[in-house]
């Protein structure tokens, strides 16, 4: 079994899927000879040709909407915005067009798509470069938002998305690209794409989050086991659809919930799972719901990005805090 | 040191003009008459269900609606030069393209009247559906065509818009892309000279709309939108260049709406009734009309029969729109997506329990 | 004093802040001669010149954009998007750019522009024509997102978008544009940018809404009223800044809590409010917090529509449910 | 009928070759070859500037950084050839441009450092600061233009961005609005022939993205980029176009990207080191060097003396950077509104808490 990062998981998926289905083509700015920016696609316009590895103009509207036009006729298209702080051009076509044209025809269209992009900060670098706004896709109906957050997450969601017969748009947290590797098995077999992941069980308070926010919530949570206290640690994996239940089981369980967070505070999709957790967990809450996210405020440039980035302190003091509370 | 780095050409094309005169030659398959019949009849066919909707739409019984009128011979000349496995990528005004293709008019009725039970028509289930953000269908048309590229299909995606619609960063895009992967489609602008109450001079400087081609590096030409002979044969072309891996063209029929935008609008607001009263004097049905009474295949009787052969017809449809009966409420969920998330199957049930059932 | 519209009281705000301002313009589709497509702009280009009153081409990316590059240059440009489902062209410009500049540039350039669209359902428009992604919004730092109710409401906050220095977007309720009149004098006082109002005093419960969905909600006020139950009602007003204080207030007071939107549920701003209630006033509440809203599919075309939108009963049923907890 | 609806034709200028040579003629301003000279000291500061900042990021004292080695006499051409009212919107590699107009080294440094204080410059306070987003600056240009446009103001706003950059909606859409509304805007494009690894013949089938301006109804021309002259000459016509209210003009410059793409790419994987080292032989610097140099105006003396002297600037420069404090983290929070909202407040309170302040 190869030890891969995550970047290599997705290389690997994206592989694996146009092995397996003639129909899954890549487009996107760079993806072909350059293997894209971050080289997620490395080596596959040599391995599957120009024809199915498409170098696109410098314009993210047309590539959304053309994976939009060809998933409606039975391709399956993989389309990279090379940033996330690109892929505003780009909603459009989400909202007005892939996730309605299942419902809007009666399902006489779909739109098997994918729009792949990288998103968050903390690689120093340049603006725009640093967004993570998965919060305004999570209210597009008709679509689903994924974000891994471990190699073998990467390759397991990514070959679900290709395969689901809706639009997904996939973020991938690039500043664990590289930072560590884990055995995956090539071996096409998909992860569910409306789960959440417990990646470590626990009975004293319910840590949430996802992608690259895993990191530091798993380190606090190390840290809270040192200190006595036993966190659960959530990954949502699938932002939406949501699952609901895996959340409330686990705040039934530990009574207590922070959730992790990048982007903005306000309007974030912490606001979410709070208040699916006030509306439906009220009753199990032993302490307020905490977020621990980003400012309402624009992404730093390097220089102060570190102190708008939630850091594990950041995550630890709310974490005993809502431990006060019995 | 000056020197030419690049020279263009737009040229423009009709052979009937408005005075049903067709001297000046006309394309092979236009030379029997009789071949014309069908567009005539397609062309009046749309307009009487524009009337009736428009009619409907004043008595509550449908939603707003965007008529064609005057603008007929565009989507019927595009769409009777089509093959069915090619795609027609719509706007929100080319009813006549889409009636040819086989979307029944109980499905245009439906989609106009409020119901999405509207685009899952029967007409080619591979056409895309009316597209009403305006440009965002140019990037389908490329994509489709991708597809066809793809899997090396000998199909063309024909999209269809407004001149406002050229004003779209999406148009650009779309003719851009389509361009440099010489993509199997064919750009089709009906420019009817407005964009509800934004004259086509206010919308850009460009003298034609076909030069817009040229920013693509792509082929773009004009032609009398009102003349149906002359939209089959330069789509006719178009398709054939499109067929034979020569890449996409862009097509500017030049037409003239003579209806208010919607049923929504007043455009006695912001255009002198002359300038409308002018260009009926152009408009497609009456010329093509003239043409056929003097070619002696078409008469009074003809016409008779035709008319209350569509009012027949539009009536039916009608009828049957109206006895519809409504979708059930569960439809708002049920294709959401492929496989409904607890989230939405549990919003559902609220749906119902609220409905009372 | 005269009896106005909602609409008559938009374009009575944009006709004094011209008056007051010369750096005050207008652009957009059909605002010139045509009064706009619901008249919010009828007579401007009239009283004010084609020099001040700009009917753009069809391209609302560049519509924002300009608005952007004139506010640089210290105009006031007034920026209206036809419908709120074609404003995602514009967000690039809205996210990247507006709510960018002051603070890219640590205050040497600002952008002080509104972007005006027409938002929500029940008008029985055609497809595209029914939208309300408020929360899209919501989350994009330096911005202001603000929502008026009533004329009167109107008339003040769009006079205070437009004096605002920065970035704000204004969603008009269309469906509330000629529902009622209200007397509202021209008097030119703005109201406040970063307050709730009090649309109704009570006790028992908090309803929370905004924009069109106070019809419904105040008429489930007045129903509950009947029942015996005092229901408080909140017009939010401004969504961004969050008047997170009067939140708390008033559900300090009642201790219960329903929050009113007609977009989609999952992502939509009711979350942001759950949130901010299950993070600061958890421990005031009896009852869970209750969202009623739209659907987490796309708003249904004419014949469904009214399924989709929240009623007044679903607002009872929530409301009796809430109190139901004591 | 056939008839031609709309011919055009695109220019290319050139007056000094990849030699030095020219003999084929010159505008009036480069006549007196010492007029030239600043011009050639700017592009040499700027290829310091680059030259050391790429050091710099890989010594991990800067990011990213795009060097704009090889296209130095676009900028430079440009910003000479505009007054300081002018706006001048830039892309994200026009530090000739920018280090002309009056922003600093240490803010060009600080900016691609990682501080926002680097767009906060004292150079002209109203030009708009860098733009990553590729293609959205084009309509901030029409925006600063019709603030010109509606004082009545004789000033113009010129933006620049690269080949890529034509493909973008944005492009198109402010090229539109520019056109039919007359707007003082130039539009320069460094077509640098490269989109990081998409070679100019992959974003568009266009001849040359000069002719792209004919979408807009617009003049566009192609020129040399690497000739300064040809440049400031077309550059200067083009302002004075739009100082004299007939709009705006297209200018495509035509260089080459002799670097990677920014520090963080490695062009050897897409194209080969020989096309590379052709295109060396026409960089801008080099042969207005020659020209000085034949005209009698430049020597070895001359030149050892600008590269200390630049050397000197930019260490100076460097130095001050590296000693720049960094900026308190309430900069975070102080300037997202003018007037501080409560949730903003009570985030900044917490970011002090966490930061132990
Ligand atoms: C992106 C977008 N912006 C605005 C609208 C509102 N709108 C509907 S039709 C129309 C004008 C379209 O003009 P044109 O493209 O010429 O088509 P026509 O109506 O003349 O057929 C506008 C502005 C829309 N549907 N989509
Ligand atoms: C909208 C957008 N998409 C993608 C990127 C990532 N990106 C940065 S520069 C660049 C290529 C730009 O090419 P060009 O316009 O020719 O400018 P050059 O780099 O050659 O100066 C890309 C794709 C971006 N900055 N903005
Ligand atoms: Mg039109
Ligand atoms: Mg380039």
């Amino acid at each position: 079994m190869p030890e891969v990062t995550l970047v290599e998981a997705v290389r690997m998926a994206l592989s694996r899927a146009m092995e397996d289905d003639e129909r899954v083509v890549i487009l996107g700015e760079d993806v072909g000879i350059d293997g894209g920016v971050f080289r997620a696609t490395d080596g596959l316009i040599q391995r599957f040709g120009s024809s199915r590895v498409l170098d696109t103009p410098l314009s993210e509207a047309v590539i959304a909407g053309v994976a939009v036009g060809a998933a409606t006729q039975d391709l399956r298209p993989v389309a990279e915005i090379q940033f996330m702080g690109f892929v505003y051009p780009a909603i459009d076509q989400i909202v007005n067009h892939a996730g309605r044209l299942r419902t809007r025809t009666r399902g006489r269209l779909t739109c098997p798509m994918v729009l792949r992009a990288p998103y968050g900060g903390g690689i120093h670098a340049p603006e725009h470069h640093s967004e993570s706004v998965e919060a305004m896709l999570t209210h597009v109906p008709g679509i689903r938002v994924v974000i891994p957050s471990t190699p073998a997450k990467a390759y397991g969601l990514l070959l679900a998305a290709i395969r689901n017969p809706d639009p997904v748009v996939f973020l991938e947290p690039k500043r664990l690209y590289r930072t560590g590797k884990e055995q995956v098995e090539d071996n096409g077999e998909a992860l569910p794409l409306d789960k959440a992941f417990i990646a470590r069980e626990g009975s004293d308070l319910t840590l949430i989050a996802w992608g690259a926010m895993m990191k530091e919530t798993l380190e606090a949570a190390a840290q809270l086991a040192e200190e006595g206290v036993d966190a659960e640690v959530l990954d949502l994996a699938t932002l939406k659809p949501l699952d609901q239940a895996a959340i409330l089981a686990s705040v039934e369980k530990t009574g207590r919930a922070v959730i992790v967070h990048e982007a903005a505070l306000t309007g974030g999709y912490g606001g979410e799972i709070a208040a699916r957790i006030a509306e439906h967990g009220l009753l199990s809450l032993i302490a307020p719901v905490r977020r621990v996210t980003g400012y309402d405020t624009v992404i730093p440039l390097p220089k102060l990005e570190h102190h708008y980035l939630p850091s594990v302190d950041r995550v630890l003091t709310a974490a005993r805090e809502v431990m006060t509370y019995a | 040191m000056k020197k030419t780095a690049f020279t263009a050409e737009i040229s423009f094309h009709r052979y009937l003009d408005a005075d049903g005169d067709a001297s000046s030659g006309l394309p092979a398959f236009a030379t029997k008459a009789e071949a014309l019949i069908p567009l005539y009849e397609a062309m009046v066919l749309t307009r009487i269900v524009d009337e009736r909707a428009v009619a409907m739409q004043r008595t509550g019984r449908l939603g707003t609606y965007a008529s064609s009128l005057g603008q007929e011979a565009v989507g019927v000349g595009v769409a009777s030069a089509m093959t069915e496995d090619d795609v027609l990528v719509p706007g929100f005004r080319d009813q006549s393209a889409q009636l040819w293709r086989g979307v029944s008019i109980v499905e245009h009725l439906a989609y106009w009247g409020g119901s999405e039970r509207g685009s899952n028509f029967a007409g080619p289930r591979h056409d895309l559906p009316v597209s009403i953000p305006v440009g965002t269908n140019f990037p389908h048309a490329a994509g489709v065509a991708l597809a066809f590229k793809r899997r090396e299909e000998k199909r063309v995606a024909v999209v269809m818009a407004g001149d406002g619609a050229t004003s779209k960063g999406d148009f650009y895009e779309a003719m851009n892309i389509a361009g440099v992967w010489k993509l199997p489609v064919v750009f089709v602008i009906n420019n009817n000279q407005w964009a509800i109450s934004v004259a086509r001079a206010e919308q850009t400087a460009a003298e034609t709309l076909a030069q817009k081609a040229i920013a693509a590096g792509i082929p773009g030409e004009q032609l009398d939108g009102n003349d149906v002979i002359a939209v089959w044969d330069r789509v006719t072309t178009a398709l054939d260049r499109a067929r034979n891996g020569e890449g996409p063209t862009l097509i500017e029929a030049i037409t003239y709406r003579l209806s208010d935008h919607t049923t929504a609008d007043d455009a006695s607001r912001y255009r002198e009734d002359d300038q409308v009263r002018g260009h009926w004097k152009e408009e497609p049905v009456a010329r093509l009309r003239t043409y056929l009474a003097a070619q002696k295949v078409w008469d009074k009787q003809k016409e008779e029969a035709l008319l209350s052969d569509c009012r027949d017809k539009v009536d039916a449809a009608m009828e049957e729109y109206e006895a519809m009966l409504p979708e059930p409420l569960e439809a708002i969920f049920d294709s959401t997506y492929a496989e409904m998330p607890a989230d939405v199957a549990a919003q559902r049930a609220t749906a119902l329990t609220a409905a009372g059932d």
